[in-house]
């Protein structure tokens, strides 16, 4: 049997601004009225997220704590909706258990599903909530120089599964050597550690988290500029498919970007994870 | 000799053995009268199809052509209708085999107790008893908690002949049971076939020993290339074989200093 | 008593165009009735399986999700493309596994009571790598040995790369893990050959050697044919597992796809095209132990 | 020419403290070797590996992320505390593919022309299980059969709840994939018993079946004990893969544990758990093996 | 008879079965001399050693103490040695199983081509030109092809002696090799065994078949329990036998008529 990804998702390449807020005309209105009767356990909030969650969008991989971006956010919606304390309950999914069809354990998922299509067809996607670009590390003591795309075709690349990051790579870098793929940013890691794979391809904020001081293995070479977006797919919160709660969240996210809240959340969590030197189109 | 009513009748008996491609015949229209009580020996050069013929008679091999009737109480049965359902059958008929067929994983008291047991629904001490004194007989009693694999040749002989003796059949048949054995005891297992037919039983013996056959048979017949050549009292096919061929195989027996 | 005795020659009679004997006519029913019932019987299940899946509530979504036309359409050629890597991969580990599967079972033979520590190494090897999880040991061997910083290159077979790579350690992994595997079906078969063999055979003068080589293992491999399958069929699929180390395969393949479009379609098709590969396997090797024992077996009891 | 006999008591000679026999002092002298070898192979290995892997250039971070001394500390006892999870699992399924790969193997086996269809259904199953990677079972079983959407409840020993439950199909799935490899593993051990075998036990009476029970089943299993191991060593770390489903085990620990902490060390201290529970298991199964081949076996040639 | 240097000599011989705990000697301080070119028969009850023994001298039994000393080319070797390599001497010494040992996976001719090949590195086409010579001598010419377990039994007999004679051993040992045979073929397979030691062959036969120990003999030796009781050429022995043991199983087999 194969080890399937527990990991989470990561964000699809996007150059969309991260102060970008949903784009929807979605009603302001009255989410908790709208919430009454439709969660998975009356008057409980069932959220889930990755095990284990990454900074920045949990810090501590404790989502409770409210601390982490996807953990704030959520907090914010779930009081939106006038789930506050002890009314949300944190649960957590591998992939698969997320995405299958069927009955779900959770009212709806955040760990930066990017929205498409064809998911959309499976599942149902509360409005974006945030989009970030992809980068690409390297391990610490790389001497790699690189300033244009066309520099990382020689190279081994590798990818964490369930990422927007194989798109990037299979379409944008188009490498010389096949992309390989990782069950979890560890492996990868470890990979990148090793010399296995030259550099790694991830959203950015992920990448920065990677190469902070924790783990003092890997230093990020540059984001990718936003011509390089092969589609922009922002993130959105995972719903079981027609779950009618997803009016609710979208009514919740358009009164917390209305408020501005959503902005200072993102600025609070996310504004140290945007800065990375461009990689050019070359 | 005696047995006006038969046990066995093999009417037109034909088997074969192979693919259709290369099909070698070894047993040709095969017809016999086995009567109630008697003990019918099989003779016949190595290969003729002694063994084989037993086997059909137990329906351990499928007969192409023929029929085998088992009488006995109930009526009678074609062992060669396909389709018969043969366990009922074989619990009324036991069989020693040349290559004993003993089951290495059981004690020779369990070989010997197993059927007993299972198919017959005796007791464990009742099935045990049996064996044991059967086993006495043939001085084996302290081989009870042996295994198969730890006897000598003649050992696993006598523990064949012991199983099936156990199952005190109506009809037993019996391939080359002396082989294996000392003078002695081929002596003792000739006394132990004479009372089991005392006792009623029917039995076939295919063997090579002229001798136990003249003295124990009512009936002897001669085999070759899968054909019954002869079948006479021994006395008289002994003494007066009646076939060019028969005269000739008892010749170079008696030639090789065997009969 | 009356005893008779036909003889209508001794050879083989002619038999061109005969009438069926009782025997024949009644395999002819038999045959005709398992035909019966097994058209009856596939029928009845397709049947209740037509009717009823359908009406379950969810069907429409599995339908969508597991079994969906195109997708299978548009994800079996795509799939198709990365098999070779995954055929490969076996080619490469199937032979290193046998031969060392067969050593460590021939080990764990040795009655030379010098030779005793061959024997508990065989036998220590074998209880470690099956204790482990093979994926552990892919993670273990895959990730730990590169992380030593060996340098260097290295060629095999069609494979060739650094020293680290995934295509090096991944084989090694794989066959480190199933040759324990092997090695214990071999040895079930070896000890399943009687000692009178080995007797029959060293009584001859052949050696020790000559003796497993001719006598013993023909035996023992042909009677383990079930369990090695199994172990092949397995390695075949477990290939796979080597995608943990990078390595773009079909599953892997049929991941990528299914994570992005949370359909699960490319897991069938990826079962489809195991099942295209590994059917005909078994068929032909089962056609062939059947062959095999009838032309070299006894008659088999009714 | 000479022949002598001598006749020294036809009982045992009784032998309370006697002389060493050249047979007894030989076997003495080979197993002495064979300490000397074991231990003087055993240092030099030891010592390679203690002198050379450590002045690899990477072994400190290996070192740091596969065998971290505090992280086993602390790992080991969190980990243990999931292990019941896979044991109940293990424990649910096992019965189950036993009887049913029996079942599977016994229906291979039918001779009877008019129920081939049974053969053949046996047959189709193991292409079908064995032909598909369990993982791919169980994402189908296990996500497939949900999402039709039965309503209700289920007990089952130790697990209970909805009808759409991991516990339920998750188990469900292993059990169809192993019970194919069993059926094939036992099926290779009911064709090896000689057709004499059968010929001895239906002469007696014995039916169909307890020729089955009493006698080939019984000679049939042990000899398969090393392979059938293999199936049920290969399933207690299958049951890992109920994860994909939800379930949180072990396994599913250690890899939330690395994912966390990006050290591999959860891994190593799993490998160690498993082989803490396998390794006793496969010793105590040989140990059983070996004296009922003692007991019941014939001379081994030397 | 002839030879006086001895072929063989086994001196105080003790083997011995079972656990520590239970212990069964079942051959008690042999002392035996085999004469070069002689026939030497071992006869006795069923299960009193004479497998056993011969086992042993073919090295395929580790014996408990004593010595079997082999002469021939390039001096003496004693077979009782533990850690005596075997194969070099076992290509000299023959054997013919009770149970055949035949190998089930090889067809008739194979199984006696194998050794000839193998060991002996004879071509291809010399070892099957000796192998069909000797399978037409014993009648089993059609049989080359065949698998052993599609054989009677006394053809499987037959192949086991001739797997055994295409080896051409210095030294036979034949375990009741006429125990499945016809008459008929006694008296063949009895020329063949002439014709071996007139050939310079030794052997040591077990056997029940006391005609054929008499005829052949150079020596007979009877065995009880484990012991030689008595051994002298078959003329002394089967006439005038010196111990009362010895009477006693000749008078029992003349008893049964088997003598
Ligand atoms: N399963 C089989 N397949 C093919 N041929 C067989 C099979 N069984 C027996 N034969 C052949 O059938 C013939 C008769 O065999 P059978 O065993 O009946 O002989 P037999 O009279 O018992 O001989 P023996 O005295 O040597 O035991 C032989 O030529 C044998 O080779
Ligand atoms: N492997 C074994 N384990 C235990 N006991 C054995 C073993 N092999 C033989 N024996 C015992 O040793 C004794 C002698 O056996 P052996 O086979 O030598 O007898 P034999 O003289 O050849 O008898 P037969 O004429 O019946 O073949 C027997 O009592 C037998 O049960
Ligand atoms: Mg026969
Ligand atoms: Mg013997």
């Amino acid at each position: 049997g194969d080890d399937e990804s527990t990991t989470t998702t990561q964000a699809p390449a996007t150059d969309a601004p991260s102060t970008d807020a949903p784009s929807t005309d979605a009603p302001s209105g009255d989410a908790a009225a709208c919430a009454e009767g439709k969660t998975l356990e009356a008057g409980m909030l069932t959220i889930a997220t990755g095990d284990p969650a990454y900074p920045p969008y949990v810090i501590d991989d404790d989502p409770a704590s409210g601390q982490g971006f996807e953990a704030a956010l959520a907090m914010a919606v779930a009081a939106q909706m006038g789930f506050e304390g002890d009314a949300v309950s944190w649960v957590r999914t591998g992939f698969d258990e997320a995405i299958a069809p069927g009955e779900k354990t959770f009212d709806f998922n955040l760990q930066q599903y990017s929205i498409n299509a064809e998911r959309q067809q499976v599942v149902t996607f509360s409005d974006p909530y945030y989009s970030a670009p992809q980068a690409a590390i390297a391990s610490a003591d790389s001497t790699l120089q690189i300033s244009t795309i066309a520099d990382l075709k020689s190279l081994n690349i590798g990818v964490a599964a369930g990422t927007t990051s194989i798109d990037l790579v299979e379409n944008v870098i188009q490498p010389d050597s096949q992309v390989q793929i990782f069950n979890s940013n560890a492996d990868a890691n470890a990979a990148l550690v090793n010399g296995q794979i030259d550099i790694l391809v991830v959203d950015l904020p992920t990448a920065l988290y990677l190469s902070a001081a924790e783990f003092d293995n890997a230093k990020v070479i540059g984001q990718f500029p936003a011509s390089a977006g092969s589609e922009a797919e922002p993130w959105g919160m995972l719903f079981a498919k027609d779950n009618p709660l997803v009016e609710c969240v979208n009514m919740a996210l358009a009164n917390l970007t209305a408020s501005g809240e959503l902005a200072t959340i993102t600025d609070t969590w996310m504004g140290e994870y945007t800065e990375a030197p461009e990689i050019s189109m070359g | 000799m005696n047995g006006a009513t038969p046990k066995v009748e093999i009417r037109n008996l034909r088997k074969s053995f192979g693919t259709k491609a290369h099909r070698r015949t070894v047993l040709h229209d095969i017809c016999l009268d086995i009567g109630e009580h008697e003990v019918v020996c099989l003779i016949g050069a190595s290969g003729s199809g002694k063994s084989t013929m037993l086997r059909c008679i137990n329906m351990l091999e499928p007969v192409d052509d023929g029929e085998i009737w088992l009488h006995g109480t109930g009526g009678a049965v074609d062992l060669a209708e396909p389709g018969l359902d043969p366990d009922p059958i074989r619990r009324r008929i036991g069989m020693v085999f040349q290559s004993y067929n003993l089951f290495p994983h059981m004690s020779v008291l369990r070989n010997i107790t197993l059927a007993p047991m299972k198919v017959l629904g005796r007791s464990a001490g009742d099935a045990k008893a049996t064996a044991m004194h059967l086993l006495q007989r043939l001085g084996l009693a302290d081989k009870a908690d042996a295994y198969p694999d730890q006897l000598s040749g003649g050992q696993q002989q006598r523990v064949a002949i012991v199983r099936a003796l156990a199952m005190q059949p109506e009809l037993m048949l019996l391939d080359e049971i002396t082989a294996a054995l000392d003078p002695v005891l081929v002596g003792e297992v000739l006394n132990v076939v004479r009372e089991m037919r005392n006792d009623g039983m029917t039995m076939v013996l295919a063997t090579h020993e002229m001798g136990f056959a003249r003295e124990i048979a009512d009936l002897v017949c001669f085999l070759q290339d899968g054909v019954i050549l002869e079948s006479a009292p021994p006395a008289q096919l002994f003494t007066e074989p009646q076939h060019a061929e028969t005269r000739d195989f008892l010749a170079r027996v008696i030639a090789s200093g065997r009969l | 008593m009356a005893a008779l005795s036909h003889r209508e020659g001794a050879g083989d009679p002619p038999a061109p165009s005969r009438v069926l004997t009782r025997r024949e006519v009644w395999l002819r029913q038999q045959r005709r009735r398992a035909a019966l019932i097994a058209a009856s019987s596939m029928t009845a299940v397709l049947l209740a399986v037509v009717l009823i899946v359908p009406r379950t509530p969810g069907w429409p979504t599995v339908k969508k999700t597991f079994f969906n036309g195109a997708r299978f359409r548009q994800d079996f050629p795509d799939l198709l493309g990365y098999l070779w890597t995954d055929v490969k991969l076996f080619l490469t580990c199937v032979p290193f596994i046998l031969i060392w599967g067969v050593a460590l079972a021939m080990m764990r033979n040795i009655r030379n009571p010098a030779l005793f520590p061959l024997r508990a190494f065989a036998a220590a090897y074998t209880d470690l790598f099956r204790g482990i999880p093979v994926i552990l040991t892919i993670y273990l061997v895959g990730f730990g040995i590169p992380a030593l910083g060996l340098k260097g290159e290295f060629h095999l077979l069609w494979f060739g790369g650094r020293w680290n790579s995934a295509y090096l350690w991944g084989p090694v992994a794989l066959i480190l893990a199933y040759s324990a595997y092997v090695a214990e079906v071999f040895r079930s078969g070896i000890e399943g050959i009687h000692e009178s063999q080995r007797a029959g055979a060293r009584s001859l003068g052949l050696t020790q050697t000559q003796t497993m080589r001719h006598v013993v293992l023909p035996q023992a491999a042909r009677r383990v044919v079930p369990p090695l399958m199994n172990d092949m069929l397995s390695l075949q699929k477990d290939v796979a597992l080597l995608s943990l180390l990078g390595v773009y395969e079909l599953f892997r393949r049929a991941q990528v796809i299914k994570d992005r479009t949370f359909n699960y379609t490319p897991y069938v098709v990826a079962a489809v095209i195991f099942l295209i590969l590994t059917i005909p396997e078994t068929r032909l090797v089962d056609w062939y132990s059947a062959r095999h024992r009838r032309r070299t077996g006894g008659s088999q009891v009714a």
